[in-house]
């Protein structure tokens, strides 16, 4: 079934308490290449037949309203994707 | 005092000092919260506490360890994956994978460290209904037959405090099965299902019954006036049953 | 972070001295015009960029308390001797600290977190949780509990909702991450409320003697350190004008709108704190909240000996693009600032390095008695620190008596429209009792304190519901602390003279209804703008009345926090002076629950003091639409032997039960105690209705003061009688505790069955949120 | 600068509470079209320099050992990409 990707990043100049705790965690685990580690959220929305436009115009409002909160957030990328 | 708690406040002093001479360790992580509470849980059972940190490679030959709750690194990328990597828990692995057996008890952040490290089967995601929950909960003993409920009755009902907000217990159908057949569920949420755990379960523990793990708080419920309702002290058992296992001789 | 990777033009001291005529953004910067001219009068030259910003941030209303200042002088000059005997360290600090005997000493304090409440409700409420905690621990003392007092706007508003669960998600999601039990607040609905909410957050600590210390940088030659997060652009949002410290080519910054709370940051830091406390490594700490580093600095070398210097590009950042003045008012979350002796500098890294927590050397102290802060060595701030942070900017505001508070007040609820056709007959009074404890402010408050960790430390005692929240502090004596918080705007707002006095007055009650002596108070006063006269009259009148009130308690304020600007528009928020009490219990075990339980069937229950007709500006009035007339006459005098009666009766165990009556009269009370446990009782209005002269509509809706009801085991009742007879107290026997009946039978009334009364008080807020 | 996307999903056969309070919440705000939703997480990682085979393989095992867990969670996209 297709479906519709939603991404929601931490605004850059937001603190990320999450990716902070990652990036200490990973040197310590021996993982030692990454400078910074920011973490989001990804939303998988699945649709009973075929992705129109209108469907994706409904997602990409989604994607602003409910899926992020825009004084902290940004939506990165709303595409479809086959399985 | 003779542990050395990252804390400030001592413990109460233990009625009877140390009875059995058990000293069990209780591990502090960065994040941990209820440290204090599980080492007065065990002065009150009557052994002695030790603080063992995270980033410490010695068990100081403890007879049993707690690994108590709170939000170790903050639970910001799973509750208790972070925590699971420090070097005290590769110690304490291989101590309650080894012949010795070492007992040792997940309590909520805990509980969830445990499964990280594979200790026990499942995890644990957010609750169904999304929100932090404290209140007091009523838990049904369902094995008497583990290193930490020896002390209660099969099928005995106790009452204790229930706090968090990734207490939802699940794993596939298949190790559900095997946990109920092998007498694993330790613990079963009664009256309510708080976080809609599979099959109501609250605690459950490995195969040989020296590691369990429940998300409710014992060491919230050992001291009356302070515990559900200000006044159950059911939480005790745990803390006592684990006294009788290492003085019957499991270690 | 090195000093290559800002690339701005640095406007220093010498740079400054050699432009005068340079046009600075004052006036972006919040600045008046005389103020400015203040303080090119006080360097004798223009300010640099930094020290603009500095100023800016430090003569703020929030941080210099320019319109309050004046009137809040009471507090400290309305307190005898005898009140200060027991307050180590007064108004002035981070926070009060009182002492409890035995070595042990405690300190509170109830901040505001509105605005930032409003933007964003989750993070906004979990930095205000944060930041009081941090105040806590700039005192010496390990935190141990917190509150949250929260004022939303009409519950069915369709902003409510996200404002409410954002806000009771964030202080529970921070609040509970730090270890820290919840032990109280309030909430109230009322759409005065909805474009500005009101949250306020107090935190409570304990600490011994020898570990009190304070924000002062002294002692030549100390190190400064500044230890926690890194620095961002947090909360410098209106100062992006100072983007381009030329200003002249200003490129857009990029700065957040709102601050991120890191809790375990925070957790981290407590513990951090409370090791280099217990090792006596640090000489003078200071927590970084409002105005950063601007605050830190400038306090910590005014408050202390001589000066001190800083070298600005050693500040570890997370946003490189910060210039300097950004970097001076930044209000990144989970910072600490300290004064360390060179010969503990190794032992604090140390802990650092333990904890893992960042750290940079900023610089020393000096005794020049100047802060001077350096970016690469060249002097961008040189000023007196006491001309930033003790010696900003005082206004006497203009205040009047609002035209209309006459007209208000002449508004009584029984002669409105509202208050025809009261209920009367049993069934009646039924509806009404049940339609009060399902009302939006009387509702079962467990959809928001179930979301709280209540036990974490394993040294709560009480917490909600019940009348004030207890902690143990001592566990081998006991001995611990009872807190309250409490406001009414309503009745602020018919006057606010009076309802300042009536919100202490609860706070006092609730305290001694859990059996503690009342000793200490802080305060939170929120307020609209004091640029509007009325506003300004309802503050001073707040000030004074609170201060009076004080006064004639015995009880000190050691600490508070003043919030004005809180108005949709023009509209200003009802006055709401949020009191909190302090009390001490010296063996928690005696502590008085507020509800009867299952073994007391038949203890007797009783109701201290006297009902009158009082219920302008009441639960029962507001839920008719109404608000005027007078609140509740007070009498302190009355207050003190009532408290007095509930502290001796709980330290000699007269008493198993007791509750104080306020917002919802004694139709609220008793439905509280008897929900608490679930257990009912019998009771009858008759001998009360006589004595004071009321009908059975007033006695159980008046909100009339020092009111109490307790349950009196058989055995004590004789004693509990003598006690309040011999100072000369109002009592009367209203019934007994039934744990029969599950059922609350008011004789001749009406029989209310606990069941239908629970679903009714429990099933509000979870239908609206 | 070029970063690394770990993308993690709750296990199909998972109930995920979020996505399930998001599904209900969407069609209260008038998106109609969605059928399902399931809220995984997504990670950037960024690197100092240049992205080798080497660091991918690292950002891989990561992905495997700390920042899914195999219990509940896939790890369904590591990728490069750049800004
Ligand atoms: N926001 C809140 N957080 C925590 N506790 C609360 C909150 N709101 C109310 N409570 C608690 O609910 C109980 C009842 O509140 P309230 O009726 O305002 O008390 P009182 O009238 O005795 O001051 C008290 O224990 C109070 O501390
Ligand atoms: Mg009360």
């Amino acid at each position: 079934m297709p479906r519709i990707v939603v991404d929601v990043m931490p605004k850059p100049e937001i603190l990320d308490p999450q990716g902070k705790a990652i990036v200490g965690a990973l040197p310590r685990l021996g993982f030692d290449a990454f400078a910074g580690v920011r973490q989001g959220k990804r939303f998988e929305l699945t649709v009973e037949g075929e992705i129109t436009e209108a469907v994706l115009e409904q997602a990409r409002n989604a994607a602003e309203t409910l899926l992020s909160n825009p004084v902290i957030e940004d939506v990165v990328n709303v595409e479809v994707v086959a399985d | 005092m003779s542990s050395e708690f990252p804390l400030i406040g001592d413990f109460s002093p233990a009625p009877g000092a140390a009875l059995s001479g058990a000293r069990i360790g209780v591990v502090t992580f960065p994040g941990t919260l209820d440290d204090r509470d599980a080492a007065r849980a065990v002065r009150l059972a009557g052994a002695e506490p030790v603080a063992l940190w995270h980033a410490d490679e010695s068990l100081q030959d403890v007879d049993a360890v707690i690994l108590p709750g709170g939000f170790s690194y903050g639970d910001y990328l799973r509750a208790g994956a972070i925590a699971r990597f420090a070097p005290m828990m590769s110690k304490i692995i291989d101590a309650a994978n080894s012949d010795a057996k070492l007992p040792v008890l997940g309590i909520c952040n805990g509980f969830q460290i445990l499964t990280e490290s594979h200790l026990l089967p499942g995890s644990m995601i957010k609750n169904d209904h999304l929100k932090f929950i404290c209140r007091d909960q009523v838990l049904r003993v369902e094995n008497n037959a583990t290193a930490w409920t020896s002390q209660y009755a099969t099928g005995q009902e106790i009452s204790i405090v229930l706090k968090n907000q990734d207490g939802q217990y699940i794993a596939d159908e298949k190790t559900l099965d095997a946990l109920e057949a092998e007498g694993r569920v330790a613990f079963r949420y009664v009256g309510w299902n708080p976080n809609g755990s599979r099959r109501d379960i609250a605690g459950i523990s490995n195969e040989a019954g020296n590691v369990v793990g429940l998300m409710p708080h014992p060491e919230h419920a050992v001291e009356a006036g302070y515990g559900p309702d200000h006044t159950g002290t059911d939480g005790l058992g745990i803390f006592t049953s684990v006294l009788t296992t290492l003085v019957g001789g499991t270690k | 972070m090195t000093a290559e990777a800002h690339k701005f033009n640095i406007d220093t001291v010498e740079h400054a001295a050699t432009t005068p005529d340079t046009e600075l953004p004052w006036a972006e910067l919040g600045l008046k015009q005389n103020e400015f001219e203040e303080i090119v009068k006080l360097l004798g030259r223009r300010p640099t960029a930094a020290e603009l910003a500095m100023y800016s941030v430090m003569w703020s209303e929030h941080c210099s308390y320019k319109s309050s200042k004046n009137h809040l002088r009471q507090f400290g000059e309305k307190v005898t001797e005898e009140m200060k005997k027991d307050m180590l360290v007064g108004i002035g600090e981070n926070a009060g600290v009182t002492n409890l005997g035995d070595g042990w000493a405690v300190t509170f304090k109830i901040e505001s977190h509105n605005s930032p409440s409003f933007v964003e409700p989750y993070q906004g409420a979990a930095t205000g949780i944060g930041g009081i905690v941090r105040d806590i621990i700039s005192m010496g003392a390990r935190p141990v509990a917190v509150m949250d007092p929260l004022r939303f706007g009409a519950i069915d508003h369709p902003d409510t909702a996200r404002v409410m669960h954002g806000a009771v998600a964030g202080i529970g999601g921070y609040g509970n991450s730090l270890g820290l039990p919840n032990i109280g607040g309030e909430m109230v609905f009322d759409s005065v409320y909805q474009g500005n909410p009101l949250v306020n957050a107090l935190a409570v600590g304990v600490m011994r003697h020898e570990d009190i210390r304070l924000a002062n940088a002294s002692g030549k030659g100390n190190k400064v350190v500044l230890f926690g997060a890194r620095t961002g652009g947090d909360g410098i949002g209106g100062a992006s004008v100072l983007a381009s410290e030329s200003f002249d080519d200003s490129k857009p910054s990029k700065r957040p709108a709102v601050q991120v709370g890191d809790p375990f940051a925070e957790k981290v830091l407590i513990e951090c704190c409370l090791e280099l406390f217990k090792g006596s490594l640090v000489e003078g700490i200071q927590d970084l909240g409002a105005a950063g580093i601007s605050c830190a600095t400038s306090e910590l070398a005014s408050n202390g000996d001589g000066g001190m210097q800083v070298e600005l590009t050693s500040v570890l950042l997370r946003d490189p693009t910060l210039t300097p003045g950004e970097i001076l008012m930044s209000e990144s979350q989970e910072r600490m600032m300290a004064v360390v002796s060179p010969e503990n500098v190794a032992a604090f890294e140390a802990v650092m390095e333990k904890w893992a927590v960042e750290y940079s050397w900023l610089g020393e102290v000096t005794d020049t008695g100047r802060l001077i802060i350096t970016w690469n060595g060249e002097t961008i701030v040189d000023v007196d620190p006491r001309t930033v942070a003790h010696e900003g900017p005082v206004y006497d505001r203009p205040y009047a008596r609002p035209e209309w508070q006459d007209a208000l007040q002449a508004d009584t609820f029984r002669a409105s429209e509202a208050g025809a056709g009261l209920p009367a007959t049993g069934g009646e009074l039924k509806a009404a009792v049940l339609e009060l404890m399902a009302s939006p402010n009387m509702c079962d408050k467990s959809w928001i304190t179930n979301q709280y960790d209540r036990y974490v430390g394993g040294n709560t005692a009480l917490s909600a519901p019940d009348d004030a929240g207890v902690i143990r502090v001592d566990e081998e004596t006991g001995l611990g602390v009872a807190l309250s918080t409490d406001a009414n705007g309503r009745y602020s707002f018919l006057d606010p003279y009076t309802g300042a006095q009536l919100a202490l007055a609860e706070a006092y009650r609730n305290v001694a209804t859990a059996g503690a002596v009342p000793m200490a108070v802080s305060d939170c006063l929120n307020f609209g703008s004091p640029e509007d006269p009325d506003v300004m009259w309802q503050l001073a009148e707040s000030i004074r009345g609170l201060s009076d009130a004080c006064m004639e308690l015995g009880v000190p304020v050691t600490g508070g926090n003043v919030s004005l600007y809180n108005q949709t528009g023009s509209t200003p928020i009802h006055p709401s002076p949020v009191v909190a009490v302090l009390g001490k219990l010296d063996d928690v075990a005696r502590r008085t629950p507020s509800g009867w339980r299952n073994d007391a069937d038949g203890q007797a229950i009783y109701l201290l003091g006297t009902t009158r007709d009082e219920l302008d500006g009441s639960e029962f009035a507001n839920i008719r639409g109404h608000l005027g007339g007078l609140p509740p006459k007070l009498d302190l005098a009355a207050e003190k032997t009532l408290g007095a009666i509930l502290i001796n009766a709980s330290r000699d165990g007269m008493i198993d039960a007791a509750h104080d009556l306020s917002e919802g009269g004694l139709a609220a009370a008793l439905s509280e105690m008897a929900l608490r446990y679930g257990v009912g009782a019998r009771v009858a209005l008759d001998d009360l209705c006589e004595r004071d002269g009321v009908d059975a509509f007033t006695a159980l809706f008046s909100e009339s003061q020092g009111r109490a009801l307790v349950a009196v085991p058989r055995s004590e009742e004789v004693r509990f009688n003598d006690m309040a007879t011999a100072r000369q107290y109002p009592v009367v026997r209203l019934g007994v505790v039934d744990t029969e009946t599950s059922a609350l039978e008011v004789q001749g009334l009406f029989h209310l069955d606990l069941g239908e009364l629970r679903e009714a008080h429990e099933a509000t807020l979870p239908k609206y949120f």
